[in-house]
């Protein structure tokens, strides 16, 4: 790294702040850009948490725009505009609630383009936040990325730390085709020390954060932060792991994990999401396929349970990954 | 069938002594609880996700005083009200919002999904409009049963704008379900004004477009309240189909615990307060010769012990084992 | 705003002869271009799910006289007619539903999902209601341009009971977008009749519940279609907000290409094939002095010409390469 | 067996009758069985291809209900009854108009019993279509059973046969618990000759319907006839086939598919839904885990590509699963 780049100025952000900061940058640079959901404007609060704050001040009511309770009209009127020239960022309060607006994500934002034969594209971004761990219960916490990834034409990504949030928003809000922006509540709040300047972080491009020899952990969203802590306390045990932070769940980022457990010969995947048909099991049965014969362990799956989420605060912490978890998981692959 | 104004006048149903005793004590109990819960959260003793239902407390104490223990309920986050006047148990509910095994749902479903089918109390869903699709069900199965049991949908105005709402009143509608629509209109979704996530002035009109009666009521007048629903009740009970109710009130703490208000103009938040249903109505018993200061006072310390007792009932109970993790995901539990 | 019969007497905009000509050319073109589907399905030559609109030509003919090359449509499986109105080339649209390279789609979307944007026709859609939302949203880009642009939302009766339908109109009511929802009531929902699905006799009614103008109009009838079209579309543009217009008409050969119609009384479909728009208006047409009989039979000869060439065309064309398969999926193709 | 299990009375039914029989039996044994969907009872002529057909004759319009275009409401109202008391089969026309009525399935049908501490269950068979190859296009052709088997609380069934579709139909009429029931257009018209008499077939039970040494092909539903046309081609060049029915998709017998592995060594997994992150991952995946050092090959996958299901019928027969395709992966298997 040159003197140069490590003099890069910096600040603390938060998630909250680097997506607000993202949209607004995009909206400076693009007219086209445009906002709407349940009380993302200022009047109503500038979104529940905060995210979309400022942004209807900023750049007039026309272009931040509040909804009424209403997820197949937000996602309708999004996909509309998008083809009208738009570039949509329309928001889900919670990762549940897509369940209201499937169809007009499932069978007309991914497939538009296809069926058109190319005609018609929808550039929107569908952002939403998610997770277990803040007492919400069953209806308000699920990961459902892997349906999302299971639908040809629908772009995943799902950052767990502000500086990612913020390239990789600018990417999907300029990128031509849907994108599901998936957030995390846990990891909503803590701010991070983050380069002023971010710039569009590609889609579909993992990052390794940390190089290692004994066996690669593949993560993302809030659990890639349980990973690092988890490589920590391995590393203190002597165990080299190399980290990878998925970021896009869909297209995912075949080539680096496949070069990364190529040369660990071991993998543990944590998503937060239940392991039963999740993320975990295209990228385990991809490796398998990939590296036959050259494993050194099974690879190592780590999901909630085939359970909802519960409400109750000593199970809904069961549900969840544990750091522990990681590291029982990485050694059973070195035992 | 239009749009109706009806249980108005002389032909309205007026609740007698004990009935409109038995409202004040539901609403009282509404009200206590309502306090209770956010001097707990406040206290950090608890912690949880708290819609509070203060300034709501005529609409479900008038309605259910018309219903039997078998007749159901469908609500919303914002639905402890309506469990407790429908019967729930304090303790069973206060465990559940303290996430401990002797909870009505064992700590698993928590203040959003509150359940208690003994009490006629189905669901209690997060999902904004969903309370209605599943109340047909509930309807529907009365129907077949010829059970004459009734079903109550609750939802607030905002869910009125969303898709389920419409499917929900057009099916009801058509297969004259014994169900009935109940609308708390408290004038905000979240931190949206009512007229600006909805382009009618009054929910009820959109009754007219499933040919079903549709009324706006004053929802913090507990004998008008009473009026409206014991004819819609005893419509639905009589084969006569659903109605729409929309009961005009105001919630006073902003939607969720913590959330500051920001949106409502502090006039209509002070005069809603200034119109508390509670001591209006409180005053309006004894007034009238309906009760005695001394009869309330005696009950709403009932009331305030009851409370105290579920708190401590909660809090000395414990949290579920972790086998209920993965217990109650199928019926043969441990599958999978 | 309540519901309101509008555009008629002498306000009612009147197309000039002009006009008048043109919307029977886009009848008979609907009319001839159906004849020659169901045909091509019975040879055996062409294998698709075909939706026919016989009998509800006036509609889009009508309707699309009245919008510019820029103004959008979304419309349904059932919307070849809407697409050949706004002027969606035969060629290219025989050749989609054949399946070919030179189709709309590249032989990607089929006859469910004719897409045109250089004609304006942006959505088919095979999801009951789903027009509607995006219709909204083309409206809104429209809108937000200063445009002047509308949008068309063409759905059917059965697709008003659906959730898609209220949240589109709510929200489009409240923004006052540039969008006009047209309900095709052909008075059955494949095999269900209007009176078992829908729960108010006028669809139009539900458009109180939105404050908007609702109206119901004669489908068959051009001259009422255009006038109530034309007045909606004017409205629209000079931001007004949306109207939600029902257009009564009948199909006459079942839900999809096979149907046997046995849900249908032999009188009722007798009924409407005896009052079939296409000829009657030809014949009004002539002996209003608007059109002689020789220009309208040398403009169905012309037509039936350009059919006959789209459809020679489209059969020759080749069918897509095995590379389209996973082409148009991302922009950037070939990803993943 | 024995020579009165070979003089099995028979007759030749398709997967349609299979079904109506099914329903019908049940309506005859329980008066709590009850039936909705649109168009399902005679006066609409018993649902668009006839499954229903005959039972609101049979059974009175009570029990057999049609209903508006409405699917929020179908699963609703079947919820509600169900929790009421009733056992309903609804009926969502295609599987892709699920996406209109999600919220209902996934955040109540799915997790009611467990959000109630099991004291309300939903006791639901929901059937639907679906399937290309029958020039429909991208909005009606859609398999999307990983979605629902990574749903804790849904099951999912998918037969290949009218037999196991009416054993499995009983069973799931009588499942305390939500059933997703998915039918493959293609396999609906062809009779089999089928047992008269059909006992329920109980759900999260493969069936082995060829034993085999070389390498086990695990299959469901219509792509199930391919993976059998593939034995034959297979077996032709003296290659071993174990054919595994799945049947049951969630909860999927892994006790049968490991012991067929372990004992071939080999595996091949072909289902119709887009391959990736699709029901093939979690196989895959289990089989890595499970079977570590004991396979003589990576599992393989095959599934549609990564795209929307193409209306043009070259594209079309590309996009679906072919014998070939499972011919040529198992002989990769080998190679
Ligand atoms: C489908 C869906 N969308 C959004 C939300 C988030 N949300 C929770 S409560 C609420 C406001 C509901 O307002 P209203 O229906 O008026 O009920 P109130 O809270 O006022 O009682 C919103 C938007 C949700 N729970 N479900
Ligand atoms: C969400 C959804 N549910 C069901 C269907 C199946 N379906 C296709 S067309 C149709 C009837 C639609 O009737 P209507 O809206 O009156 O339009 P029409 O066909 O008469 O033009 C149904 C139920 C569908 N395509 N989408
Ligand atoms: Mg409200
Ligand atoms: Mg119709």
């Amino acid at each position: 790294m040159s003197a140069a780049e490590n003099k890069i100025e910096t600040k603390k952000i938060t998630i909250i702040q680097a997506i607000n900061e993202a949209i607004a940058e995009a909206m400076e640079a693009d007219p086209k850009v445009i906002v709407l959901g349940e009380d993302v404007a200022d009047r109503e609060g500038g979104g529940v948490v905060g995210v979309t704050r400022g942004l209807s001040t900023r750049f007039g009511d026309d272009r931040v725009r509040s909804t009424p309770i209403t997820e197949q009209a937000i996602i309708g009127a999004a996909i509309g505009a998008a083809i009208g020239g738009y570039k949509v960022v329309a928001e889900i309060m919670l990762m549940n609630f897509t369940t209201v607006a499937m169809d007009m994500i499932v069978n007309h934002a991914a497939k538009l383009r296809f069926m058109s034969g190319g005609q018609t594209g929808v550039p929107i971004v569908i952002r939403m936040m998610t997770g277990a761990g803040i007492s919400s219960g069953g209806q308000h916490s699920d990961f459902l990325e892997a349906w999302f990834a299971h639908t040809p034409g629908l772009k995943v990504v799902m950052p767990s730390n502000p500086e990612d949030a913020k390239g990789l928003m600018l990417s999907a809000i300029t990128d031509p085709d849907p994108v599901m922006f998936v957030e995390c509540t846990r990891a909503y709040f803590t701010p991070y020390e983050t380069p002023v300047k971010v710039a569009p972080i590609p889609l579909g491009k993992a990052k390794v954060t940390q190089e290692g020899t004994d066996v690669t952990i593949i993560s993302y969203s809030e659990i890639f932060l349980r990973a690092t802590a988890a490589a920590a306390a391995l590393a203190k045990d002597g165990i080299s792991v190399e980290l990878i932070d998925l970021r896009t769940i869909s297209p995912w980022d075949r080539a680096t994990v496949i070069a990364s457990v190529k040369k660990t010969g071991r993998a543990v995947i944590a998503h937060e999401a239940v392991k039963q048909f999740g993320v975990g099991a295209e990228i385990a049965a991809t490796l398998q396929e990939e590296l036959f014969g050259q494993l050194k362990a099974p690879v190592k799956r780590l999901g909630a349970p085939y359970t909802s989420v519960p409400f109750s605060g000593v199970l809904e912490q069961a549900f969840i990954v544990s750091v522990a978890g990681i590291v029982a998981a990485a050694r059973a692959t070195l035992a | 069938m239009a749009t109706t104004s009806y249980a108005t006048g002389a032909n309205a149903a007026q609740p007698d002594a004990a009935t409109q005793i038995e409202i004040y004590r539901r609403m009282n109990l509404i009200m206590q609880n309502d306090e209770a819960s956010r001097k707990i959260i406040r206290s950090g003793r608890l912690m949880m996700p708290y819609y509070s239902q203060r300034g709501q407390e005529v609409i479900p104490s008038a309605i259910s005083v018309n219903l039997n223990d078998d007749d159901k309920i469908c609500t919303i986050y914002r639905g402890i009200h309506d469990m407790l006047a429908k019967g729930v148990p304090l303790r069973a509910l206060w465990a559940e919002i303290a996430g401990r095994v002797t909870g009505t749902c064992k700590g698993k479903g928590g203040p959003m999904h509150i359940t208690h089918p003994a009490s006629g109390a189905i669901l209690t869903t997060g999902i904004v409009g969903s309370s209605m699709p599943i109340a047909n069900g509930l309807a529907w199965a009365a129907k077949l049963d010829k059970s004459r049991q009734v079903t109550i949908a609750n939802f607030g105005d905002g869910a009125s704008n969303i898709g389920a709402f419409h499917e929900s009143l057009n099916l009801a509608s058509l297969w004259k379900l014994p169900v009935i629509f109940v609308c708390q209109n408290n004038r905000f979704a979240e931190h949206t004004r009512y007229e600006n996530g909805t382009s009618v002035d009054q929910i009820s009109k959109r009754a007219a477009g499933y040919g079903m009666p549709g009324i706006t009521v004053d929802g913090n007048d507990p004998y008008e309240m009473y009026a409206v629903a014991n004819e819609a009740i005893n419509r639905a009970r009589d084969g006569e189909g659903p109605t729409l109710i929309e009961a005009m009130t105001f919630r006073f703490f902003g939607h969720v615990f913590g959330d500051d208000d920001f949106y409502m103009t502090k006039e209509e938040k002070s005069a809603a307060m200034a119109a508390d249903p509670v001591p209006l109505y409180r005053a309006k018993l004894i007034a009238n010769g309906v009760a005695t200061e001394e009869k309330l006072a005696a009950l709403e310390a009932d009331i305030a012990a009851q409370i105290a007792d579920a708190i401590e009932f909660a809090l000395a109970s414990d949290m579920p084992p972790l086998e209920e993790l993965t217990r109650d995901v199928y019926a043969e539990q441990g599958v999978a």
